[in-house]
């Protein structure tokens, strides 16, 4: 039966081809763009087979695997999707799956570049999947180090630099998250064995009926070491300086990965372990979490209305999306809770959509300066159109998916902070700002005669973007797909912070 | 009759000793200089030793370990004078402070 | 029905193999033209084999411990380290037989009989419970260090680390062996269980303890690279042939673990129960001391290792560095912590070997230790770089690789004591350390090679013995549990 | 009548999105009779579909005239759902009767103007998109759906602002219309927030949708209800170019005419009063945020009649003339007179369509120009043009029976009675009808009457449009005409059919004092009296004594050149409001990259530092920001390598040391 270890099949199919590709000779490029392909595309399909057979009724964790790993520790191999993880997961596949054309045209050490592209999905997989705390991090660390040669060796002229400072930063979260684990497993005791557990459903049980650590500060010390080490993925002012950085130097399909999948672990980390573990504290901090969100959705926007760097620019449009995520997340409402996944979701959709629009403009110009281009829309109007379309979806235009989001998380949280969604509003505006005057740049006015004759967008390109394109526009029409995934796990997480 | 002497002058003695081998040890910069004050503070703990097994009633095992020391500081004594000879040949010099290519 | 002797000398038949094999080689030295490097070598390491294997029966069937009217004891604790004696000690023989700076060296037979009395001295000193047997132990693995450092012929550098070294050793060992007189002098014995009982029994003046205790750490913790005593570290690491800095860097410093180990939990500490939990005797608070110490050290090597250039010069900062994290380990009584560092050795070896081995490969073919020569390694030669990497980032901590689980088992014995502080300056430490790891990755990775680099040839046995040593390190990343059980019960003490 | 329309409303907008939707996707390898029927096939279906539901409307008993179509729910958690869901009541049935009457007409119009444009296809695809655009806002039956359209329709009017972007003033245009129009939508989104939380909190029912709102509105707070209805205004300002969002709108002249002509005049503009028409029950308990409508509408219609005065692009002198008859129904709703506010919607779609219709053909005949300092007699040659223009303006100056008349009168009439507006409104609105009729006879004489200014090369291309064009114009000439007797105020003895059609929507809404008929009659005359003063004023200036309006502009320089450039506003916005901002993300650009970047990331100055060793990054240091953690690491680093210099017995002296402190440490 499929369904018993459908989740193992989705981690380790990239593994397989990973093995694969490191067998074959380096000159078959081909090959190996092809097995990257094959076995991103099989994944993917196994998360759509997830998405349709999993029971969105139920808030519990579905397809469970598990096994006892390393029985010293009482580890195990857990592995479990719920409404929660798995739109992660699908988006994963998805973009993981598009990614794969994006990087098409890497043009050096192409057998380096696709091994570690599928150990990097693995990983990326594992994250969302992983219900063992010891596996997480496993997991969670093992997307380190492809993503710095990933950015290091094929990224732009500055990727040394980015990639030690990712690298850096994301260990130094990572490094307190290690000590938080370790500490909850010594304050835990599994009901079955009674010994010490890494189990996070057990861990979430136990925070349940309160009997979790005493001291208060331990407590909040944890929080804010957990938090840190997930502000730091989400990024949350001030801890998103490696964002910029990282964005621009990556290669294109490495930088779409990067915003679509990997900021939303920080998020994600935020609703599958600090809420539910340390609820009280999430309650606590509650206040600071939304002001953080405020700060990244204005001060986001300001930022990205500064940059003359495309990839920048979009890169801080990401800081400023992300923060609605955590205002939704601070909302600590039903409504702002189904606003910020959604968001979420909408964010890796659309932002990997323009993250690969920046790298189709780069292919042929070879430069991302905004103010270098000019009337580009009169040579490639499909192009244009389509990054029109990305940007208002960005901007929260009603009607496609990223308008739903924000203007849940608004409705959520309204309630609860009304001072911090007001001025955060103001963020539409600038928003509009950045995105339109960016797109009068690079797109309108006398086309710079630089240009004449560039090459239209050609099949594969057109082949990574419509899908995301469908998929923001259906989900903007119609989104009531993924609320009826979400909804119960997410009032079960709700239920779990004590609202 | 001069008074009798106690564990203690001996264990006085072997501080002194010891803390002039140290003594000797971080000044001196002679290498065969730094060796001879190694010596001192081995015989020092020697002292302690005999005098310990002498004083108290830890039998005879004290005697046995300066024993041992005496023979092992001689073996390492041999070793060190090799390589300050094979140094010599280098360098024709023993200075320490001349052994310095190394650092950092 | 065994009498003493015999039961003695079965107990210590590893070291007998071992001593053996020093005397054939001496012999070979003796009949023999300097021409017999290869009949040298397999000696050797057939003796290696043979004494591993010894350790191994023993440790399989142990029955009986205490030998030589309990001068030694031989317990899991005891053949663990043996075991990494001979295995060390096999492998750095290994890596002799093609390291560029022994091929013209006096001659191999020597060698061979240095290496097997290192591994002597190395397992005696593991199995030792009296400090006259703990001094003769350490002064023999140490007067080998002492020859093996400046083996090479001709070579300053060599002689010049010799030379620091053994004026740097005899020193502490000079206070090593006054703070034992100190102690014997309080306890009338030598025997560590009897120390115990005297501490126990009789209160002393704590500044005396103080002293002892001081004194006697001095000597053990120059051999595990400890601060204060870390200094002459990276001058004879660097110093040293390549092969013998492996030896330092790993069997060294597992010896001086050992030894320390069985210092404080045989005269220190009483095991109450069998469950061992373990209350502290002496009059002192060392353990305050052992962790204060730990923070310094894995700081102060992490932060002199960055600006290094010279990588095994890098290695060795690094190697004081993981001391630090491994005195956590000593910094608190428990048998969890006993294991956990037994554990972080087992991988440490395997980690660090296999980096040295690298560095010594890299240097037979390029002639040189520079960081910055190894720019653009990896497009020469991907297979070689790539396991480099994996060791490093073993080094570093990051999961799936081995070292990661060394620190995690380290930091939860810690954390189970509450001692939070030290866990999160050691975790602070591993991102700072990943600053000079990532550096030499990123040379090899990140740049392009410097016009007409040769590939680094790699011969199909320095290969195996690679591959032999990064299969563990990557297993025991993902799947620890024999490592973590054999540890476990090694860490079991009489 | 026709219940099947009952279930088929959502056709209504679908199809001018399927129209759009093929125009945009494969429109450009479509034959352009292909292009231009599916565009107005669509619309004009949704037209006919219109015309039905209103049918269907009037068949029903005046109490239950509304019904909602609801497709399917669009965003449903537990305890908010707002549905795909569309209100069809007297209102949003007029509206869609606007729209779609309109916008087929306009239609039809742009086949003839755009002919020979590149970007035909293009163009009808953003012109029916629109077209949805607005049908959604005007039936949707919740504030979040409306909110759909609201922005649907901005983000189109951008599209067709910007439709010349080759023309980097167009492409400015266009965004600046989208982002003055984000800022009205921010107070919008604001306004719907506070409302859905105050009915939720109150009530314990969280929707949007006004059927709900409309019930529970009773219970919340006048002074929340007041904030809300003040907020919501804004948006209404933004959208409908009123005081002091307008600035948008007469640069959105940029865009095609026929677009200035449906978006920037007869339909989209008109959505902020339609909004606040349809919130009607709302504002009934806010009344001071009905006073600040009026008061803000009233300053409007009259600034924006003032700088029409003197304005000489035909375009932009329709474009303030816009403003200020937005200002007017502004006025209308804003005094509670929501049916008379609707009523000059209606007519202002028909003669302001008609008038920028007409200017469109001029300009078309003009080969481009819009300088009506360059015009003059083209009577003689564009007659229809001509005679079309005259009805419309006629009807905007509000001469006695034209469509303008009625519901400028009705508005006017209102304003003086209702307890929210007042004499100084109402005064206010007499000026601006003054100052109207002024522009408009000015407008007309310099561009059809007189003697050709124009070069005689451009002369000789002066012709009538083609058909397509002209038909438009008379079809909306007679509207223009005609259009006001369906609200002929009761004292002409008739009943005011469009105010009794539209009751049952505001029965909720305002009760207004009912004056008595004289003075309705004197007010009547009142208005009457200023349309022909400001008529004979201009005719003086402009027909009889030409030299005049140069002297005068001489004679009071400062005033005339305050009105030219529009009071300065456009440039006061630029300098402080989008200079400040400027400045202020140029600020933060470096403060992120200096002072965040710096501080936080110690390890990355790590990094930097390490690079410096390589020397491949020397550019990258970065200047004093704070960074102890990198600095601090790296000189101690520095300084213990400094110990370690390769003396065996310095490494003693410190062990020693170290030793001493570690034996202190048990000691104290």
């Amino acid at each position: 039966m499929l369904s018993n270890y459908l989740l193992s099949l989705i981690v380790f199919t990239p593994m397989i081809g990973f093995v694969l590709i490191l067998l074959m000779p380096r000159e078959r490029v081909t090959w190996i763009r092809w097995t990257a392909a094959v076995f991103t595309f099989i994944p993917m399909v196994l998360s759509f087979y997830l998405y349709g057979t999993m029971d969105a009724s139920s808030a519990g964790f579905q397809f469970v695997e598990k096994y006892p790993w390393i029985t010293a520790f009482n580890i195990q191999y857990y592995l479990g999707a719920d409404g929660i993880s798995t739109p992660m997961i699908v988006l994963t596949g998805l973009l993981s799956f598009l990614s794969v054309f994006a990087s098409w045209n890497i043009n050096k050490a192409h057998k380096a570049y696709f091994s570690l592209y599928l150990l990097l999905v693995t990983a990326m997989f594992g994250v969302f999947m992983a219900l063992d705390f010891f596996l997480f991090y496993i997991f969670w660390e093992l997307m380190l180090f492809p993503m710095y040669f990933l950015i290091g060796i094929w990224g732009g002229p500055r990727r040394e630099y980015a990639a030690i400072k990712f690298f850096l930063y994301t260990l130094a979260g990572s490094v307190l998250m290690l000590v938080v684990i370790l500490t909850f497993y010594f304050n835990s005791t599994d009901p079955a064995t009674g010994s010490h557990t890494f189990n996070i459903v057990t861990l979430m049980n136990q925070a349940n009926q309160g009997m979790f650590i005493k001291q208060f500060w331990v407590r909040l010390a944890m929080y804010v070491a957990l938090f840190i080490g997930f502000a730091i993925k989400v990024p949350v002012f001030p801890f998103h300086t490696w964002l910029p950085d990282a964005h621009v130097e990556a290669p294109t399909a490495i930088s779409v990965i990067l915003a679509g999948v990997l900021l939303k672990m920080g998020a994600y980390g935020l609703m599958r372990i600090s809420y539910p573990l340390l609820p009280d504290m999430a309650a606590y901090t509650a206040i600071g979490l939304a002001i953080l969100g405020l700060i990244n959705i204005v001060y986001g926007a300001l930022v990205a209305m500064a940059q003359t760097d495309f990839k920048k620019m979009i890169a801080y449009s990401s800081v400023s999306h992300m923060g609605f995520v955590i205002l939704g997340l601070a909302s600590m409402t039903f409504i702002g809770f189904n606003g910020a996944l959604m968001q979420m979701f909408n964010h890796g959709i659309i932002t990997g959509m323009l993250f690969l629009l920046v790298g189709v403009i780069y292919d042929r110009a070879h430069h991302r300066d905004l103010n270098g281009f000019g009337g580009i829309a009169t040579y490639m109007p499909v192009y244009a159109g389509i990054t029109s379309l990305a940007f208002m979806g960005s901007l929260g235009l009603p009607g496609l998916s990223g308008f739903i989001g924000e203007v849940l998380v608004f409705l959520g949280t309204f309630k609860v902070y009304p001072v911090i969604v007001i001025v955060s509003a103001t963020g539409v505006i600038f928003t509009a700002g950045y995105f339109l005057w960016a797109y009068q740049r690079v797109f309108l006015g006398p086309p710079n005669e630089k240009y004449r004759g560039i090459a239209r967008i050609n099949g594969r390109e057109l082949f990574t973007l419509v899908p995301l394109v469908l998929i923001a526009l259906f989900l903007g029409v119609y989104p009531m797909p993924f609320f009826n995934l979400v909804g119960a796990s997410l009032s079960k997480l709700l239920m779990m912070v004590g609202h | 009759m001069a008074p009798a002497v106690t564990l203690t002058d001996y264990l006085i003695l072997s501080g002194i000793l010891f803390s002039i081998g140290v003594f000797g040890v971080l000044t001196r910069k002679n290498a065969i200089a730094v060796l001879m004050g190694v010596e001192l503070m081995l015989n020092a703990a020697n002292i302690n030793l005999v005098a310990f097994s002498k004083f108290t009633d830890a039998g005879v095992v004290g005697q046995v370990f300066a024993l041992f020391s005496i023979v092992i500081a001689a073996a390492e004594v041999a070793v060190a004078l090799a390589i300050v000879i094979s140094i010599y040949k280098v360098t024709r010099t023993i200075d320490l402070d001349k052994e310095d290519t190394m650092k950092g | 029905m065994q009498t003493g002797l015999t039961r003695s000398l079965v107990l210590i038949a590893p070291e007998l193999i071992a001593a053996l094999t020093a005397l054939i080689a001496l012999m070979g030295a003796m009949l023999t033209k300097r021409s017999g490097a290869k009949e040298a070598f397999s000696i050797g390491i057939i003796g290696m084999l043979g004494a591993a294997a010894a350790t191994v029966i023993l440790y399989e069937r142990l029955t009986l411990n205490t030998a030589f009217h309990a001068l030694v004891t031989i317990d899991p604790f005891s053949l663990f380290f043996s075991l990494i004696a001979y295995v060390s000690v096999l492998y750095v023989l290994l890596m002799a037989m093609d390291s560029r700076e022994l091929k013209d060296t006096q001659g191999s037979w020597e060698l061979v009989a240095i290496l097997s009395g290192f591994g002597i001295g190395m397992s005696l000193m593991a199995s030792s419970t009296n400090l006259l047997m703990i001094y003769l132990s350490m002064e023999l693995l140490s007067v080998m260090s002492y020859l093996l450092v400046s083996y090479t012929r001709g070579a300053r550098r060599s002689k010049e680390a010799g030379l620091k070294y053994i004026i740097y050793g005899s020193i502490a060992s000079g206070f090593m062996l006054y703070g034992m007189s100190l102690l014997y002098g309080m306890a009338h014995s030598l025997s560590l269980g009897d120390i115990l009982i005297a501490f126990i029994n009789h209160g002393y003046p704590r500044i005396t303890v103080y002293v002892a205790t001081l004194f006697v750490l001095t000597g053990f913790g120059f051999k595990i690279v400890m601060v204060p005593m870390h200094m002459w570290a990276p001058d004879v690491y660097e110093g040293a042939p390549t092969p013998v800095t492996a030896l330092l860097a790993v069997a060294s410093k597992a010896a001086g673990f050992a030894v320390i180990m069985r210092f404080f939990y045989t005269a220190y500490i009483s095991s109450v129960s069998v469950t061992h939990y373990y209350a502290n005797v002496s009059p002192i608070r060392w353990l305050l001391i052992v962790a204060v110490v730990a923070a310094f050290t894995m700081t102060i090597g992490n932060i002199v290792a960055i600006p290094q250039n010279n990588i095994k010069r890098m290695l060795a900062y690094s190697s004081i560095a993981h001391a630090g994290y491994m005195l956590i380990g000593l910094s608190i009584v428990s048998r969890a912590a006993v294991s956990a560092v037994l554990l972080y050795l087992a991988v440490y070896f395997f980690m660090n070997m296999g980096a040295f081995f690298i560095v010594m490969i890299v240097d037979n073919s390029i002639h040189s230790e520079d960081i910055d020569h190894y720019s653009g390694l990896a497009q020469v030669s991907p297979g070689l770089s790539a396991a480099m990497t994996v060791f490093l980032f073993s080094l570093t901590g990051l999961p799936p690789f081995a070292g990661f689980i060394g620190k995690v088992v380290v930091f939860l014995a810690a954390i189970d004591k509450g001692l939070y502080w030290l866990v999160i300056v050691a975790v602070v430490n591993t991102v700072v350390s990943l600053y000079y790891y990532a550096r030499v990755i990123k040379k090899m990775y990140l740049e392009t090679p410097p016009e007409g680099v040769q590939p680094v040839r790699v011969g199909l046995v320095p290969a195996l013995i690679i591959i032999s040593l990064l299969v563990p390190t990557i297993l025991f990343g993902v799947w620890w549990t024999p490592l973590q059980s054999f540890a476990h019960f090694s860490s079991f003490m009489y | 009548m026709y219940p099947c329309i009952e279930h088929c409303i959502w056709l209504i907008p679908l199809l001018p999105l399927t129209g759009a939707m093929v125009n945009l996707l494969i429109g450009s390898r479509l034959p352009r009779p292909v292009t231009h029927t599916i565009a107005i096939g669509t619309i004009a279906t949704s037209f006919v579909l219109s015309v039905i539901a209103y049918l269907h409307i009037v068949s029903l008993p005046p109490g239950q005239r509304q019904f909602i179509d609801t497709v399917y729910t669009w965003i449903g958690l537990q305890g908010f759902r707002v549905g795909l869901s569309f209100l069809v009541d007297p209102l949003s049935v007029v509206m869609a009767l606007i729209v779609s009457g309109v916008g087929s007409v306009i239609h039809l119009y742009s086949v003839g103007y755009m002919h020979g444009d590149k970007r035909y296809s293009r163009y009808f695809g953003f012109l029916n998109l629109f077209a949805f655009a607005m049908l959604l806002l005007v039936l949707s039956n919740s504030i979040l759906l409306m909110f759909v359209g609201w922005e649907g329709v901005g983000l189109c009017s951008y599209l067709l602002i910007g439709f010349w972007f080759e023309k980097i003033e167009n492409a400015k245009a266009g965004m600046k219309a989208f982002v003055v129009n984000r800022i009205g939508d921010f107070g919008f989104i604001v306004g719907f927030m506070l409302l859905f939380t105050a009915v939720g909190v109150r009530t314990g029912t969280w929707s949007l949708d006004f059927g709900v709102i409309k019930s529970n509105i009773g219970l919340v707070s006048p002074a929340i209800l007041t904030a809300v209805g003040i907020m919501l205004f804004v948006g209404a300002t933004g959208k409908s170019a009123q005081i002091p969002l307008y600035v948008w709108l007469p640069d959105a002249m940029a865009g095609p005419t026929p677009v200035s002509a449906l978006i920037h005049a007869a339909t989209m503009v008109t959505a902020g009063v339609y909004m606040v028409a349809r919130m009607n029950f709302l504002y009934a308990l806010a009344p001071d945020a009905l006073r600040v409508i009026a008061i803000v509408g009233a300053l409007t219609a009259f600034f924006a009649a003032t700088i029409g005065l003197v304005q000489n692009d035909i375009k932009k002198v329709l474009a303030y003339s816009t403003v200020s008859q937005l200002g007017y129904m502004f006025i209308g709703v804003g005094v509670g007179a929501f049916g008379a506010g609707i009523f000059h919607l209606m007519t202002h779609a028909f003669f302001k369509a008609l008038l920028f219709l007409g200017s469109g053909s001029v300009i078309h005949a003009m080969s481009g120009e819009q300088d009506i300092r360059k015009m003059g007699g083209l009577s003689s040659k564009m007659p229809i043009t001509t005679t079309t223009f005259v009805i419309a303006s006629l009807a905007i100056m509000g001469v006695p029976g034209f469509a303008g008349f009625f519901s400028k009168d009705d508005i006017l009439y209102h304003a003086y009675i209702s307890p929210y507006g007042g004499t100084f409104v109402w005064l206010l609105g007499v000026v601006a009808a003054v100052l109207t009729a002024f522009y408009m006879t000015r407008l007309v004489i310099l561009t059809f009457y007189g003697n050709p200014r124009m070069d005689h090369h451009t002369a000789e291309h002066v012709h009538e449009s083609p058909k397509t064009m002209t038909i438009p114009l008379i079809i909306l000439a007679i509207l223009s005409a005609i259009g006001g007797y369906i609200g002929m105020p009761a004292i002409f003895g008739v009943h005011n059919v469009f105010a009794q059609f539209l009751a049952p929507v505001f029965a909720s809404g305002v009760r207004l004092p009912e004056g008595s008929v004289s003075l309705e009659w004197t007010l009547m005359g009142v208005s009457v009296l200023a349309a022909f003063s400001g008529i004979g004023f201009a005719y003086y200036l402009y027909g009889v004594r030409t030299e005049l309006p140069a002297i005068m502009a001489e004679k009071y320089n400062t005033a005339y050149r305050w009105l030219l450039n529009k009071y300065y506003v456009d440039e006061f916005y630029q300098k402080y409001i989008v200079g400040g901002l400027m400045g202020l993300k140029d600020l933060l650009g470096v403060f992120d990259a200096r002072i965040i970047d710096g501080t936080v990331n110690g390890t990355a100055r790590l990094g930097r530092r390490l690079a410096d060793f390589e020397g491949a990054f020397d550019r990258v240091v970065v200047d004093g920001a704070v960074n102890a953690v990198g600095d601090g690491i790296v000189s101690a680093g520095a300084v213990l390598r400094k110990l370690q210099n390769g003396l065996v017995q310095n490494y003693l002296i410190v062990a020693v040391i170290g030793m001493a402190i570690l034996l202190s440490l048990v000691l104290l």
